[in-house]
């Protein structure tokens, strides 16, 4: 029983299907990465996995608990941090602010009516943002705004965040799209560094087979809304099936 | 601690030989509200405080009002021709300021609304050490404003109100009125719809949601219903509506052969121009020509309906034709229609008349009592009896400081010559007709309570 | 059922003054992103517009007539209108009569320009700047706008009355086999509603079958590729300014005769006009059209007697009280996109 | 709209990386850090100073007329900084534009009136209930609107406020006075005091014994100065107001109502409800105008539906903005200057203007009166907006901008400037 459970999972946009019988196990500890081309369902089985859509039948279980029905905020209490495709931080504020509204998050929980404490005077949760940010090798540029930073260090930034919760399950969408090669391969060691210090699950969507087969313990093909198979790095670079469906299209590259 | 040497004073000032005398390096002190009383005038000027819309809808009127206040200070300082001091009954007022003192005075805006002109009295009364209030061109603002007087220990004169209530259940011992109100509106207008119109008409009445149209439209009713009228149907209308279509509309199909628009203002003009754009005077209802009815003209807005009021009964405090056509016992109004008219090129509106008026009748009160000490003031004008300020002898009634005299029936002109003759005079019914008990059902709740001087 | 029909028709006579509004408010902001608090000023400079031509028409010289006197007992002084001078009696009576629909012609390059100016001079300022900053800054200009006509006009309503030839009323209920008189509706007031069907029939028609209107409409659907098109959007942006502000004016030139102008008329409408926009969606012209005939027709409905006496108040609330039903059952109003000025 | 929350923030990256853990627990005074209590203290010595500084011209002189120091203005200038204040609290945290918020000011006041019917003429009664009403009001406002954002937010806002006032202008007349406004009566029962004073008239609002309206002035050479009872508690009021909105702005709730005004989807999926914080600012700010309400019938103890017409909703609008959104003075700023136009400007008349150009020769004084006229007086509206224009149009960041710049130009030491400087900077930047 893996730490993430997906069973017979399909969604319909009106008459399109986008997925159809979704059986997915995420096992504890591993890097999962799902991949698929264009179109495959990637991103609507992501937004059923933290709650932005409903499937229309089967089931999402997280440590054995269903995350159906939950609301976003609910899921990621439950211990699932997602990463979007293009960074998602608090562009108004500076990178401190941003870190330390995960350890909020993590130690008060979804909402904590707090208006009369003073934000910086909360030692333990200043101290820890502080340590995650040096943990992203950021602490100089803690007083940074944060939108005016780059592509990279906005990415470098919200997985940090993520990691602030000390999720058990990680979710990154696309972490490297539009990104430099040496950006993308920065952020590559950062995920191994990050893998290496904690026993953290992490499902990974990527277009990009650079990253994946640098990360990826287990991948899922999706295509056209159904796992087309699912195998180890080495097995899927052989395996016929995916070479027709999905790595034919890359051998140009 | 207090100082008497010393007081507030007005803004606008000519010399600064006073100011001379104020050059102490002593500190005084001295609570604003702890003198003899109220801003009491002790230099040789005195300051009247004149509260009026000048923005909003009704910043014309306002306009207009500002006019009349400015021509009676004038003549009560001895400038232009006097006016109506040559005609008024009593004779103490000699163009020499009030007591002697100078009048100046200072302006406010209500913007029609009673927190606006709350705000802009206190400050003529905090800030400028004005004796005396007038002013205001809605029951709302007159009835809020007066209050504050109350409190404060400030004579109020209030300008244009209509509605009972602000001699009736919110009557107060410092405030007093000269214009009519809602019932006599009614008594003088009944009689008068039924010699012209018959005793058996169904009346329809769209009414403004508010104090002042509550009042008016139970005064009509109760006035017409005891002459035999019927009132078929009363709807009451959003004060900011401006389109009454869907109101107007179904006039005609509800049996309703009178329409009475218990309406003021923007909301007069509106509601009468689309219920002759729906064609209903041209109708015929149970046999009868279809009739609408105004019950309180304003001559102002009278000018903003255009050709729509020919042939529309209402009725006024007064008007600026009385004595031409009436004769010699509405004096007063031709000496105020000369000065007001040479000075501004145009006839007075009754908002201009009663602003006047009240402002005559205050600076005469204070000559007569000797002293602008509030309470002396109210006792100088309870139950005073007056003549020749353009209404015919008048009463300022003590039990409820509401003026008693004939109230003016007019018509809209078929055929005006200009925009200021707009209306034609139908009757005058005499004061007897329109004066009512202190205690008549529709005044009832109300107390003056005592004069406060404000010490 | 008289009553009713007569509520349809008073509906959609209001509907059409919302919808004439509310479309000009809807393209500014769909092609332009900009809220502009000002556009009830333009449509009160619209009916001033026809004052305005109504009393030049009306410009006189003075005759004294000695034979009759004023108030305060002097010759009279009469005024003859030059147009009566040049046309004749009864040919210059006749235009004066017909000032209004004359003032169409007249309006039309004024709000056109008054837009362009309006535009150019300060709106174009305020693109890039936040919907708080454009909302004070228009409001401001309708502040400025109404206080200029104040000074000019007064404060008071000025009446300038339709055409002799459209007043008085039309008798819809013989023509539906009711008896005379029960449904009577006035001329002008049909004119209105016409007038405003063309109105809006033509902007659609615009928008739709011209390459002006395509460019405009992709312009409004995604206004950065257009520019990456390199299509000069900022220009015909300009035109569809003095587009809406002609659109808005005309409205206000047609609504003089039904109730006389005066210089506050514009705030009156804007704040209705905004739910009216609001409600049938930020940036959709049908839905702008469509949610200013419904609210049109349910105020008519709220304001009959059976219904006041059934729900007191309720004319007083309905327009804000629908806007708030629908809101919350459509998130986006009747024909709003996700996204727009959710932000 | 950020805040000076931010003050810390910088575009650069500051060199000093190891410095920081020691800023972290910066000393503080009542919880505030030196600017804060800076800024609060001068905000404090303004305000117990404002009868003298805002009366500079001797009451003789002509220039008497721009004289603010008379209670009703004072009293005005800090509760509509109050109002202010709250509405910056939602406003400028969240960046939720509520145009309903006069909604709130209207039913604090009439609460506050009926306070003063039913139990007694202290004002205590009145501000309580008045908060407590406000805020019953906007739980149920904030719930419905905050399903909504954007400008249909702002629409449900105004849709509810304009309903309030609608109703209580006409079939809410028994409750609410309609027209004339919510006044006292002399048969009203007033269970903890007296119907009617000892000198038959209504009593007046007061604070233990201490009268409102008392007043005492004091004579300095040419000048005068009022001191006034209800000034002085609207102006201890307005402090604690303003303390706590400091607070408030320093706290971990105001960054998150920052992280939701910059990423509603980011604040999602870091496990953070939205919803209960943004009803929680609204609520509060909806407090804030109760307050106001509340303080403004225990100065003047009637209440007009007028305050909750959306033209009172959009003052408050106009009040953030101009001072500046976001800042903690700048609401303040926006409130007083909106307020000294609306009461020393409309107050100018003709015959005022006659009399200060009467030094100049007749015909140039007429040409003076007649080019000023229409800016004063009935012309106020229009002096108003034209400046409304110049602000939005130069000042993007409000008046605090405005200032912020003036201090640059004296001030060679950019660092040094304004408390408020970087919020406005931001601001002014934003673009959005």
């Amino acid at each position: 029983m893996g730490i993430l459970e997906v069973r017979d999972v399909s969604k319909n946009f009106g008459g399109l299907k986008a997925l159809s019988d979704v059986n997915l196990s995420v096992a504890e500890g591993t890097v999962h990465a799902i991949i698929g081309p264009n179109g495959a369902g990637k991103s609507t089985l992501l937004n059923c996995l933290v709650g932005k859509l409903i499937p229309d039948t089967g089931s999402v279980s997280f440590e054995g608990q269903s995350v159906l029905g939950r609301k976003p905020h609910e899921i990621n209490q439950m211990g699932i941090s997602r990463v979007f495709q293009t960074p998602e931080i608090f562009g108004d504020l500076s990178v401190l602010e941003n870190m330390m509204i995960p350890c909020f998050a993590k130690r008060d929980g979804a909402f904590e009516l707090n208006a009369y404490g003073r934000m910086m005077a909360d030692g333990e949760i200043v101290e820890r943002a502080e340590h995650m940010l040096e943990d992203m090798n950021m602490a100089d540029k803690r007083k940074m705004h944060a939108a005016s930073m780059s592509r990279g260090d906005k990415r470098r930034l919200e997985i940090g965040m993520c990691l602030a919760q000390e999720p058990r399950l990680l979710l990154l969408d696309e972490p490297t799209a539009g990104m430099a090669r040496a950006d993308t391969n920065n952020t590559i060691d950062l995920l191994k560094q990050i893998k290496e210090d904690r026993p953290i699950t992490i499902a990974i969507i990527e277009h990009d087979m650079h990253v994946v087969f640098s990360l990826a313990e287990r991948i899922t093909v999706l295509a056209q809304g159904t796992p087309l198979v699912e195998d180890t790095p080495a097995n899927i670079k052989g395996h016929p099936k995916v070479r027709e469906a999905y790595l034919g299209e890359q051998s140009g590259h | 601690m207090t100082n008497k040497n010393v007081t507030r004073r007005g803004v606008i000032r000519t010399g600064a030989a006073t100011g001379a005398g104020l050059a102490l390096p002593t500190i005084f002190t001295g609570a604003a509200w702890s003198q003899g009383f109220t801003n009491e005038p002790t230099g040789d000027t005195v300051t009247l405080g004149f509260n009026v819309p000048q923005t909003g809808p009704y910043a014309d009127e306002g306009a207009d009002e500002l006019r009349a206040f400015q021509l009676a200070v004038e003549h009560l300082n001895g400038e232009g021709d006097g006016g109506m001091l040559q005609t008024f009954s009593e004779k103490n007022l000699d163009g020499t300021g009030i007591l002697g003192k100078r009048v100046e005075f200072v302006t406010g805006d209500t913007q029609t609304k009673s927190d606006a002109a709350r705000a802009s009295a206190r400050s003529m009364i905090e800030k400028d050490g004005a004796v005396m209030i007038s002013g205001g061109s809605s029951s709302g603002v007159a009835v809020a404003v007066q209050a504050l007087c109350q409190e404060a220990g400030i004579i109020f004169m209030a300008g244009l109100t209509h509605s009972n209530d602000t001699t009736g259940k919110d009557r107060k011992a410092n405030g007093f009125r000269h214009f009519f109100n809602s019932y006599m509106s009614g008594a003088a207008l009944a009689p008068i719809l039924a010699a012209q119109y018959g005793d058996n008409r169904k009346a329809y009445h769209l009414t403004a949601d508010y104090n002042w149209g509550y009042t008016t439209e139970e005064a009509v009713r109760s006035s017409t219903e005891a002459l035999g009228w019927e009132t078929v149907a009363a709807v009451k209308t959003p004060l900011t509506q401006t389109d009454f279509s869907s109101y107007i509309a179904p006039v005609l199909g509800s049996g309703a052969d009178v329409l009475v628009l218990n309406h003021y203002g923007g909301n007069m003009v509106n509601s009468l121009t689309n219920a002759v754009q729906f064609g209903l005077r041209q109708q015929e209802a149970n046999g009868m020509p279809f009739e609408i009815v105004v019950p309180l003209y304003s001559e102002l807005m009278a000018r903003g309906a255009g050709e729509n009021i020919a042939g529309i009964l209402g009725s006024q405090n007064w008007d600026w034709k009385l004595e031409n056509q009436l004769g010699a016992k509405y004096s007063g109004t031709n000496a105020f229609v000369q000065s007001f008219g040479e000075k501004y090129g145009f006839p007075p509106s009754q908002a201009a008349h009663t602003c006047y008026v009240q402002t005559l009748l205050y600076a005469d009160a204070v000559t007569r009592a000797g002293s602008f000490q509030p309470c002396a003031v109210v006792e100088a004008l309870e139950g005073f009896e007056f003549d020749g300020l353009g209404n015919g002898p008048t009463l300022y009634r003590a039990e409820d400081h509401q003026c008693f005299k004939d109230v003016v029936v007019v018509r809209g002109k078929e055929n005006p010559e200009n925009e200021f003759d707009l209306v034609e005079i139908v009757e005058v019914t005499p004061v007897e007709q329109v004066t009512y008990a202190p205690d008549h059902p529709q005044f009832a709740g109300g107390a003056l309570g005592t004069c406060n001087n404000g010490a | 059922m008289d009553a009713i029909i007569l509520q349809i028709l008073n509906g959609l006579d209001k509907g059409s003054a919302y919808a004439l509004i509310a479309l000009g408010l809807t393209l500014i902001f769909g092609t332009l992103g900009v809220v502009n608090f000002a556009h009830g000023a333009l449509f009160m400079i619209g009916a001033f517009c026809a004052v305005t031509l109504s009393n030049v028409f009306q410009i006189s010289r003075t005759v004294i007539d000695e034979t009759r006197t004023d108030f305060l007992g002097n010759p009279l002084k009469v005024e003859i209108p030059y147009v009566v001078d040049w046309f004749g009696e009864s040919a210059g009576a006749a235009i004066i009569d017909w000032a209004v629909p004359l003032a169409i012609l007249f309006a039309i390059p004024i709000m056109i320009t008054v837009g362009f100016i309006m535009e150019r001079g300060l709106i174009k300022h305020f693109y890039k700047r936040p919907h708080a900053d454009q909302i004070l800054v228009t409001f401001g200009l309708a502040i400025v706008l109404q206080e200029v006509i104040k000074y000019f006009y007064g404060a008071n309503p000025i009446p300038t009355p339709a055409p002799e030839a459209f007043r008085g009323s039309f008798d819809f209920g013989t023509m539906l086999g009711f008896e005379a008189n029960q449904i009577l509706y006035p001329y002008w007031r049909l004119v209105y509603f016409f007038f405003a069907a063309i109105i809006i029939a033509g902007v659609f028609a615009f928008l739709q079958f011209t390459t002006f209107g395509m460019v405009v409409r992709a312009g409004m659907a995604d206004r950065e590729t257009v520019g990456l098109l390199g299509i000069d959007i900022d220009r015909r942006f300009t035109i569809m300014f003095g587009l809406a502000a002609a659109v808005a004016g005309l409205a206000g030139v047609m609504y003089v005769p039904i109730s006389p102008p005066n210089y506050h008329m514009g705030m009156d409408f804007l704040v209705l006009s905004f739910v009216v926009v609001v409600v049938g969606g930020m940036g959709s012209l049908p839905g702008a059209v469509l949610a200013g005939f419904l609210l049109g027709i349910l105020e008519s409905f709220a304001s009959m007697r059976e219904v006041i006496a059934f729900i007191p108040g309720i004319n007083q609330v309905i327009i804000y009280l629908v806007a708030v039903v629908i809101l919350l059952t459509l998130p986006r109003g009747l024909m709003g996109r996700k996204g727009v000025m959710e932000d | 709209m950020t805040d000076q929350t931010i003050q810390t923030i910088s575009r650069d990256p500051a060199p000093t990386a190891p410095a920081h853990r020691a800023k972290a627990r910066e000393s503080t005074v009542l919880g505030l850090t030196r600017k804060d209590l800076t800024l609060l203290i001068v905000v404090a010595i303004l305000t117990v100073f404002a009868p003298f500084i805002l009366n500079p011209f001797p009451a003789d002189s002509a220039l008497a007329q721009f004289n603010a120091g008379y209670p009703d203005l004072m009293q005005r200038f800090v509760i509509f900084g109050i109002f202010a204040i709250g509405f910056n609290i939602l406003f400028g945290l969240t960046g939720y534009l509520s145009f309903g918020h006069a909604a709130f000011l209207g039913v604090g006041s009439f609460a506050g009136v009926w306070m003063f019917k039913l139990l007694g003429m202290n004002v205590l009664y009145a501000i309580v209930a008045s908060v407590a009403f406000a805020g019953l009001f906007s739980v149920v406002v904030g719930f419905v609107s905050l399903r909504r954002s954007g400008i249909y937010f702002s629409i449900l806002t105004l849709a509810f406020a304009q309903m309030s006032f609608a109703l209580a202008y006409s079939v809410l007349t028994p409750i609410t006075g309609g027209e004339t406004g919510l006044q006292l009566a002399k048969t009203d029962p007033r269970i903890f005091g007296q119907s009617i004073a000892d000198d038959g008239n209504i009593p007046v609002p007061s604070f233990f014994g201490l009268e409102m309206r008392d007043s005492t002035t004091l004579y300095m050479g040419g000048w005068e100065f009022t001191l006034n009872v209800g000034y002085y508690l609207c102006a201890v009021v307005m402090l604690v107001a303003f303390y706590v909105a400091i607070r408030i702005f320093r706290s971990p709730f105001a960054m998150m109502l920052r992280a939701v005004k910059s990423n509603q989807q980011r604040m999602n999926y870091t496990g953070l409800n939205p919803k209960p914080y943004m009803l929680a600012a609204f609520v509060i700010s909806g407090m804030y105008a109760g307050l106001a309400g509340g303080l403004m019938v225990s100065m003047d103890p009637l209440a007009g539906a007028e305050r909750m017409q959306w033209t009172a909703s959009g003052e408050v609008v106009l009040m953030t903005i101009l001072g500046g959104a976001g800042t903690l003075i700048g609401p303040v700023l926006g409130a007083g200057f909106i307020k000294y136009f609306e009461n020393i400007f409309s107050k100018i008349n003709q015959a005022t203007l006659e009399g200060w150009f009467s030094v100049f020769p007749d015909g140039l004084s007429d040409l003076l009166v007649t080019l000023v006229y229409p800016f004063v007086g009935k012309g106020w509206h229009l002096t108003l907006g034209i400046l409304f224009m110049l602000v939005v149009i130069f000042l993007p960041g409000g008046l605090v901008q405005g200032g912020q710049k003036l201090a640059t130009v004296f001030r060679r030491d950019k660092n040094a400037n304004a408390v408020e400087g970087p919020a406005a900077d931001q601001r002014s930047q934003a673009g959005e």
